[in-house]
This record gives C-alpha cells, structure tokens and sequence, in this order.
C-alpha cells in the first residue's frame, strides 16, 4: 500500500500549501466581529470585516519558517492560525536509515544555536539503553560544552530580541561575543556552530593545551560584553515598555500547555532538570535557579540573562574539579580503539571495522533520557531492535510546546507584541520542525 | 540689491535639490530593465498565495482620529504667523486668538466627552 | 502563472557579446555599479542563517562589499541570499519570491543544503534549490565558514562585472494579469 | 522511583492499566488500553497524590511485522512531586483511532497532529486534527516503516537536473 514516491505535477498550484486542509473539515477563520448585545443604535460600533494578514514564512519576524495567518481588528489580533513544517527536514525518518554515530551530525542541526546540548542529550538515551557509564574527565567536558552552548544560545535570543525590538549595538555585541566563544570550540570540536562533538560512551577529543586558560579569558570577554548589554537594555525605557506585560503566560497555563526551561520558570515553576533529576555531574557543582513572578516576556529575558551568569560559575567550578583522565569508556564494542591498536593488533582493526559498517549493537529495548537544554527540557525517546540503527529516534523539542502555545499567548495583544513575544520563546526552526 | 534677489541663493538650493532628485530617480527607472509578469506584479505577503485584500472596511475610529487631526493641526498652523507679530498686535491681537483658541476647546470638549477619543470603545 | 520553468533572469550574456565601443563602455560602468551595491534578500532558514548573523556583523563584516543592508522585500533586493535548507513545503514560497524580485537580479545558494540538499537526503527536502530557481554562485560547507561567503561574494562580484549590461533593456510587457 | 504510581493507576483501573513493568534506567511503564486512555490521563492530573500537571510528550512507534501494529507513548512528569511515568498504547492498524488528551493538557494537541501526520494515527475530539508539518497535498504517512526514504512529492514542478554520475533524468529518479 506504499504510495511511491512519484511526485504529481499537474496538481492545481493555486491551493495554498499547508495551510487549508484538503477533505479535511476546515478550521474557518472568525472573519467578522463578534455580533454585539443591541445598545443605543447611535453607539453600537460599525461591524467592521476582519482583516486577514499573512506573516508569511519568508518574515524576519518569523525566523522564515513560521507561517502566521493573523485576523486583526485594527491592531489587535483577534484570531491567530500557526502554519508549520517549512524546515521539518525529516529528522527521524533520516536516523532510522543511518548508524547509531551518525545520528549525531543529525542533533547537531536540530537546536543549531547550541549544538552540544542535543548531542548530550542524544548521547545520554543511547548510554542509557546500553547502561553505559563514562568516565569523570568526559562527563566533565560534556558539562562545561553545554554551558558554553547555553551562553551562545542565549547571547543569540538577546542579540536577536534586541534587533528586533531596533537595539541594533545590541546586537553586533551579541554576536561578537558569540563569535569570540565560536573561536574556542572551533579549537575543541573542530567547527564553530555543529560541533558534533560528543560520542556515544564519552566525547571526541581532549581538550588542546592551553585550550582552558584562552577560555576562561573568552568567558571573561563574553561576561563584559554582557554587562554592556544588560546596562544597554534592561532599563531601557522602549525595551521595557514593549516586553513588560506583554505575552503573559500564569503559572497553571504554562504548566498546562507544557511549557518547561526558562519560560516555565519566568511564570514562576522553579523546574529545572539539572536540580530536579541531575545528570553527569550536575550535582557536583552549585548554581541556583532564577525563578520570575510575571511570566511576561520581560522576565524571560531576565531569566536568560540570569542564567548567563550561572552558567559562568558553573564553568568556572568546572574547571577548577576537572583532572585528566581518559575521555571514553575503554569498551571497544561502543568507543572506536585508537589508531596505533587499529593498525597494530586485530582486534582492533575487528572492532574498528564491526564499529564503522555495523554501527554500535545498541541492545534492544526504549528509553526516555530527558536533559535541560537552553530552552528547555529536551527528550531523546529511543526505541532499538539489537541492530546498529536506531529503530525509532524520538524529540521532544522544548520549543515545540511553546510555539503551539502561541496564539494562546498573543490573544488580544496587539499586532507589535507578537515580535517580542513570539522571540522570547526562542523558536528554533531546526529542534521544532525536525 | 531688490528683496527678491537676497532670496537667489534659496533658489539655486532648490533647482540643485531639484535635479540631484531627478538625475537619481530618473537614472533608476531608465537603466533598469523590465520583465513585468503577472507573479511579479501580484502583492507581495511573504512569498505566500496573497489572502484577503487590501480594501476592506476598517475601524471607523481611525477616520475620527484623522478628522480630529487635521481641524487642530489647521489651528496650530494659524498661531504661528501670530505668535510672531505678537508684539505688535498686543492685547486686541491676544483678545481675538483667545476667542479663536475658545472656539476650537469647545469642540475638543464635545469630542472628548463623546468618546471620540478612547480607543478601546467595547 | 508562469508554470514551466522558462524565467532567464534578465542578463545572462558575457560582454564581449557587447557590440560597438559604446556599448563595452556602458556595460563595463554598469556593471561598476551594480557589483558594488548587491542589496541582499535574506531568505533565512535553518542553522545557516546563524552563521549569516555572524557574516552580516562587525567581524567579517559584509557591508565591505557594498552588500550591507538586508532588503526584506524582494521588490528592494537585486540578491537572493538562499540561507539553509529548503524543504518541499518552501519550495513554492521560494518560486514565488524569485519571481516577485525586480530585476536586475541573482542568486546566491548559501551552504550545502541550498546547493544540494546536504545530508537530508530523504522525502522532505528538496535536493537543491536549482531546480526552481536558476542560481549563479554555490557556496559549499555546513554552515560555510564567513571567509567562504565572502569569498562567494566576491565571485558573484566577478561575474555581474562580466555580464553584458544594456542601458534600455526592455522586454513587452504581456498583459498584466489581473487576478 | 515511582513505583507508587504505577500501583494506584493499575488499583484504579485494573482492567485498563495491564503489564506494568520497569523500564531501562529505572522508568516506570505501563501499557494502557487504548479505549480508556482519555480517563487514565485525567485521573493522573487530576490525583492529588500524582499530580501529572506538566504536559506530556506523546509520540507514536511503527513496529511493523507486530499485531498491533502502531504503539503511542506518553511520557509524562509531575514538577511538584518530581516523579514520571511511561504509559504505552498499543494501536492496530485497522482503526488507527484513539480519544485525544487534549481535554486533559491543552499542550498535547501538536503532538497528537504530529502522530497523525507522520503516522496516520487519528485522535477523536481532538479541536484541529489536520496534518501538522507535511503540505496538505501530501498522500500518504512518511515515518511509517514502509514509505520509502526518499519518496519525495514536490509541490512545484521542478526542472531536469544533468546529475555528472547519472546523467540527465526525472528530478527525482533515485
């Protein structure tokens, strides 16, 4: 019953793509105002016919992957329809067809602003279906790459927030400050934004020398770059006029809609997967969680520029625990030996050949790992049948939620407050189309 | 040296004004070629089918709002050639601008207290 | 709606087709002048346009080569900068932005996924946006390092210096259609 | 660790909770019948004593060869008592059809279009059921194990590619 892959070209290309369903009951967009109590004829307002806009998916405002379909009244936006799945670039179909180590490129390019995290996060499921343990040094460099990830991922949503809302400096500094800690992790991962860096049973590639101290200075650069932006923002008059009291989420509704990371914890949940079930070496270290009343998306941006500053102190405590040790678990049946054993004994070159074709016997079975990310908490669902591939690769992306709750959050608001609203989610095309 | 000759150098700012604006236009729409098709003269939203059109029935509020606009701009536009001879007109001058500003709070009072003015009306 | 795919952009010949000295004269003036101001369309997606944040900032900054401002509506832009992956469900809004671009105009396909369709070689992605809209320079590498895209940059600079630009370049215009 | 769920879910519907079983890592699972899941999920937000408030992650298996065949997943978590929980649905392929939760958290509602979508699992009384990412045009579902990889259906005509290794040919020959 496969349908094949022929494509049909002589389909009617007036149909808009994706967005009115086909045979499908349709969700028909409230075009006319609600009809009002009978008042004093003299007062009754005019009925006035909705106005459709299209915030198409080639917008600035919408990454270009988000198709809005907005009823406005005047400025406010009555009606809202979400149209998805111009970046779902099928993820999951592509990691069922290629080995369990060639999935991580794949998780590299879901939250493409912090790489690293997918990677744990992925590394993480597959070490919990093997029952994996890794060694300290590796748990340790996948803690302190997070963290660096985290600060790049939310340097991006300020840099980003700022532009939109015309902080233009904030910007540049922003990605200025991105690009010094770019340069470190081209040192460590060999690539400035896909690091591909971690490896199922520990990471890639130790750390170069010297490579610790031109960090710390990079993070001291960043922090400075941040201070100037915190001066330049927080208490800017437009800034805090256009993102105080608008897109507010309570408490239960963010619950509800499945809200989680610092989204969550700006509506005042002190949830936290670091806190709440530690992984690696989360409970080694000491941090607090910022945790925000409103739940506007004034607190989301405190919440982002708070956690900037623990995730420095996470690193620095980091560096100061970490001593050298090996990197990978010595299990030849998951780590590729190194290259003198591969070229030297046969053992080695069985297990880099076995390694390589096959991929890693992943024993069979499903599990759920779930990591704090920098938007959220983000789940690796992964089923395996014995065999090197993975049997099904499922994400829970932590925006994916969010961006569904959007119409819920911009009702009523006006047309302007979408901008920020819809940044302070942080939607990233790549984890939320897959 | 006539009164209408200290104003010639105002003049050459104009005619030179004039031209820098009509070289650049001018220049823009002579070298630039033109391939009009029906896709590219269709409205531009976001690379999507255009939905709804552009005339529709809008709040009337904004209509109000530009009305109001104007009657007070027009009445902001008379006090400045008064405010500068102020001084010779003295009080038979202020008398009858006075009578004048009057008038038109009048009506700004009829207007506020009629609503015109809020925006959220339901 | 123009269902085959016959759009040529506007100027595709060399200049030594110029005929008379005049013509080599203009050609070589104009095209002076359109290389150096390549006002880009950013149709931004996925993880490219992380690094084309990074290509439009003050360190590799790409305002050096005329191309400093970012035109949102094609009707501003003469450069369509084709950042990230295009997946079958963009490939139609793609169509159509190209197609509402005033000429003169080029393409840029920024990273392997515009190129080519990169790794995502499976039932969603479109396999290189060639096969819509014609492109004049590929810029290979996911994402590609900014040094590359200036490097891309500087080649489509090359090539608009080497097209034959006419002074009065006017194709009929066949009925507008009104929708 | 909660293994405390598990037993008053299976006390309070012994006939709709059945296999509890743990998983790897220490998860606690269980299967649910597919009729009555609408009821477990409420009763899990609902309990004081599980307080299920956080939405879940639902997402669907495609074990083909297995009678039933789909399987959907519910991986919910409780932020104020810190505990998960598992719940697997075993889904036939015949009537691909189960009660939506979307009554229950209003924040699964993508995840169950994202099922139907990818593997043509429908949920009834669910406010929006259409395709989610694919175009409207799309036939068929992609994730299930038997559409091909790379069966692409373009929705614009796309033009001959001369590919260097295989030379001129359909678009998407391959």
């Amino acid at each position: 019953m496969a349908t094949d892959g022929k494509g049909r070209a002589g389909h009617d290309a007036r149909a808009t793509p994706g967005s009115y369903g086909v045979g499908q009951p349709r969700h028909v967009m409230q075009t006319t105002a609600p009809v009002h109590a009978p008042i004093d004829p003299l007062d009754a307002p005019l009925d006035t016919k909705r106005m459709v806009v299209n915030l198409g998916p080639s917008h600035p405002a919408m990454h270009g992957v988000t198709r809005a379909v907005v009823a406005l009244e005047g400025e406010t936006i009555r009606d809202m329809k979400l149209d998805i799945g111009f970046l779902h670039r099928g993820f999951e179909k592509s990691c069922e067809n290629v080995t369990w180590t060639q999935c991580f490129p794949y998780t590299d390019r879901l939250n493409y602003v912090s790489s690293i995290m997918n990677n744990v996060g992925f590394a993480l499921a597959v070490e919990k279906l093997c029952k994996l343990d890794v060694p300290d040094r590796a748990k340790w460099l996948r803690v302190i790459t997070s963290e660096i990830h985290r600060i790049c991922d939310h340097l991006t949503l300020v840099g980003a927030m700022g532009l939109e809302l015309g902080a233009m400096t904030v910007f540049l500094y922003a990605i200025e400050a991105r690009d010094h800690i770019w340069d470190r992790l081209t040192e460590l991962c060999g690539a400035r934004l896909t690091s591909n860096y971690v490896r199922i049973g520990g990471v890639s590639r130790d750390t170069p020398e010297g490579w610790i101290e031109k960090t710390q200075a990079t993070l001291a650069r960043a922090a400075e770059l941040r201070e100037t932006i915190d001066q330049l923002l927080t208490r800017n008059r437009i800034f805090q006029d256009r993102t105080r009291g608008t897109g507010v989420v309570s408490r239960a509704d963010a619950l509800d809609l499945g809200f989680t990371g610092p989204c969550l914890r700006a509506s005042g949940e002190p949830y936290d997967v670091r806190k709440a079930a530690p992984y690696l070496t989360y409970d080694r270290v000491e941090f607090d969680v910022p945790v925000g009343p409103h739940g506007d998306n004034f607190d989301r941006y405190l919440m982002r520029m708070e956690e900037m500053r623990q995730s420095d102190k996470i690193i620095a405590q980091c560096f100061k625990m970490m001593e050298p040790g090996d990197i990978a678990v010595k299990d030849f049946r998951y780590v590729l030996p190194p290259k003198p054993q591969v070229y030297g004994t046969i053992e080695g070159v069985m297990a880099h050949f076995k390694l390589i074709m096959e991929g890693i016997k992943v024993p069979a079975g499903e599990a759920y790992s779930y990591t704090e990310a920098a938007n959220g908490e983000l789940g690796f669902y992964a089923v395996s049948d014995g065999g090197g591939r993975a049997y099904k690769l499922g994400l829970r992306a932590p925006g994916w939620p969010m961006l569904a709750a959007l119409p819920f959050m911009t009702k009523d608001a006006l047309l302007a407050d979408l901008v920020p609203t819809f940044d302070s989610i942080n939607m990233i095309g790549g984890e939320v189309e897959q | 040296m006539t009164p209408l000759q200290s104003y010639f150098p105002l003049a050459i700012v104009f005619a030179l004004a004039g031209i820098l604006a009509a070289t650049l236009v001018g220049l823009a729409t002579l070298l630039g070629p033109r391939r009009p098709t029906a896709v590219k003269a269709s409205p531009f939203e976001c690379g999507s089918e255009p939905i709804g059109s552009a005339h529709d029935r809008f709040g009337v509020k904004f209509y109000v709002i530009a009305l109001l606009f104007i009657v007070f701009d027009i009445e902001a536009v008379f006090i400045y050639p008064w405010a500068v001879l102020l001084h010779e007109l003295s009080w038979f001058g202020y008398a009858t601008m006075a009578v004048f500003a009057f008038t038109l709070a009048v009506g700004l009072a009829y207007v506020w207290k009629k609503g015109a003015l809020d925006w959220q009306r339901e | 709606m123009a269902t085959e795919i016959d759009i040529v952009p506007g100027i595709t010949t060399r200049r030594e087709e110029a005929q008379g000295f005049f013509e080599k004269l203009v050609s070589k003036g104009l095209g002076w002048a359109r290389k150096n101001s390549l006002w880009q369309y950013p149709f931004v997606t996925a993880c490219c346009g992380m690094e084309y944040m990074s290509v439009a900032s003050a360190r590799y900054d790409i305002a050096r080569f005329g191309a400093e401002v970012p035109r949102f509506s094609p009707r501003q832009a003469d450069l369509l900068l084709v950042v990230g992956t295009i997946n079958c469900k963009q490939a139609p809004i793609l169509r159509r932005i190209y197609e509402q671009m005033s000429e003169p105009k080029w393409v840029i396909a920024y990273g392997v996924c515009a190129s080519s369709g990169g790794f995502y070689d499976n039932y969603a992605t479109m396999q290189g946006i060639d096969r819509v809209v014609p492109v004049d320079v590929y810029i290979p590498g996911c994402p590609p390092r900014p040094e590359q895209v200036l490097d891309g940059l500087m080649l489509l600079q090359a090539k608009v210096q080497g097209q034959r630009h006419k002074l009065i370049d006017r194709i009929g215009a066949p009925e507008l259609a009104q929708k | 660790m909660a293994k405390a769920v598990i037993d008053a879910l299976v006390a309070r519907f012994p006939d709709a909770v059945y296999e509890p079983y743990e998983g790897v890592g220490g998860d606690d699972c269980a299967f649910v019948v597919k009729q009555r899941i609408a009821d477990v999920c409420r009763m899990l937000k609902d309990d004081p004593r599980l307080q299920f408030n956080l939405a879940p992650y639902i997402t669907a298996v495609d074990y083909l060869g297995q009678e039933p065949r789909f399987e959907v997943i519910y991986n919910c978590y409780s932020t104020t008592l810190n505990h998960r929980v598992r719940l697997r649905v075993k889904v036939p392929e015949g009537d691909a059809v189960l009660p939506s939760v979307v009554s229950v958290w209003r924040g699964a509602d993508w995840f169950e279009r994202y099922c139907f979508d990818m593997y043509g699992i429908r949920f009834t009384d669910h406010p929006d059921m259409r395709r989610l990412l694919m175009y409207d045009e799309f036939e068929g579902h992609p994730l299930r194990k038997d559409y091909p990889l790379k069966g692409r259906q373009p929705l614009v005509a796309e033009r001959e590619i001369h590919d260097i290794y295989r030379g001129p040919g359909p678009a998407d020959r391959d």
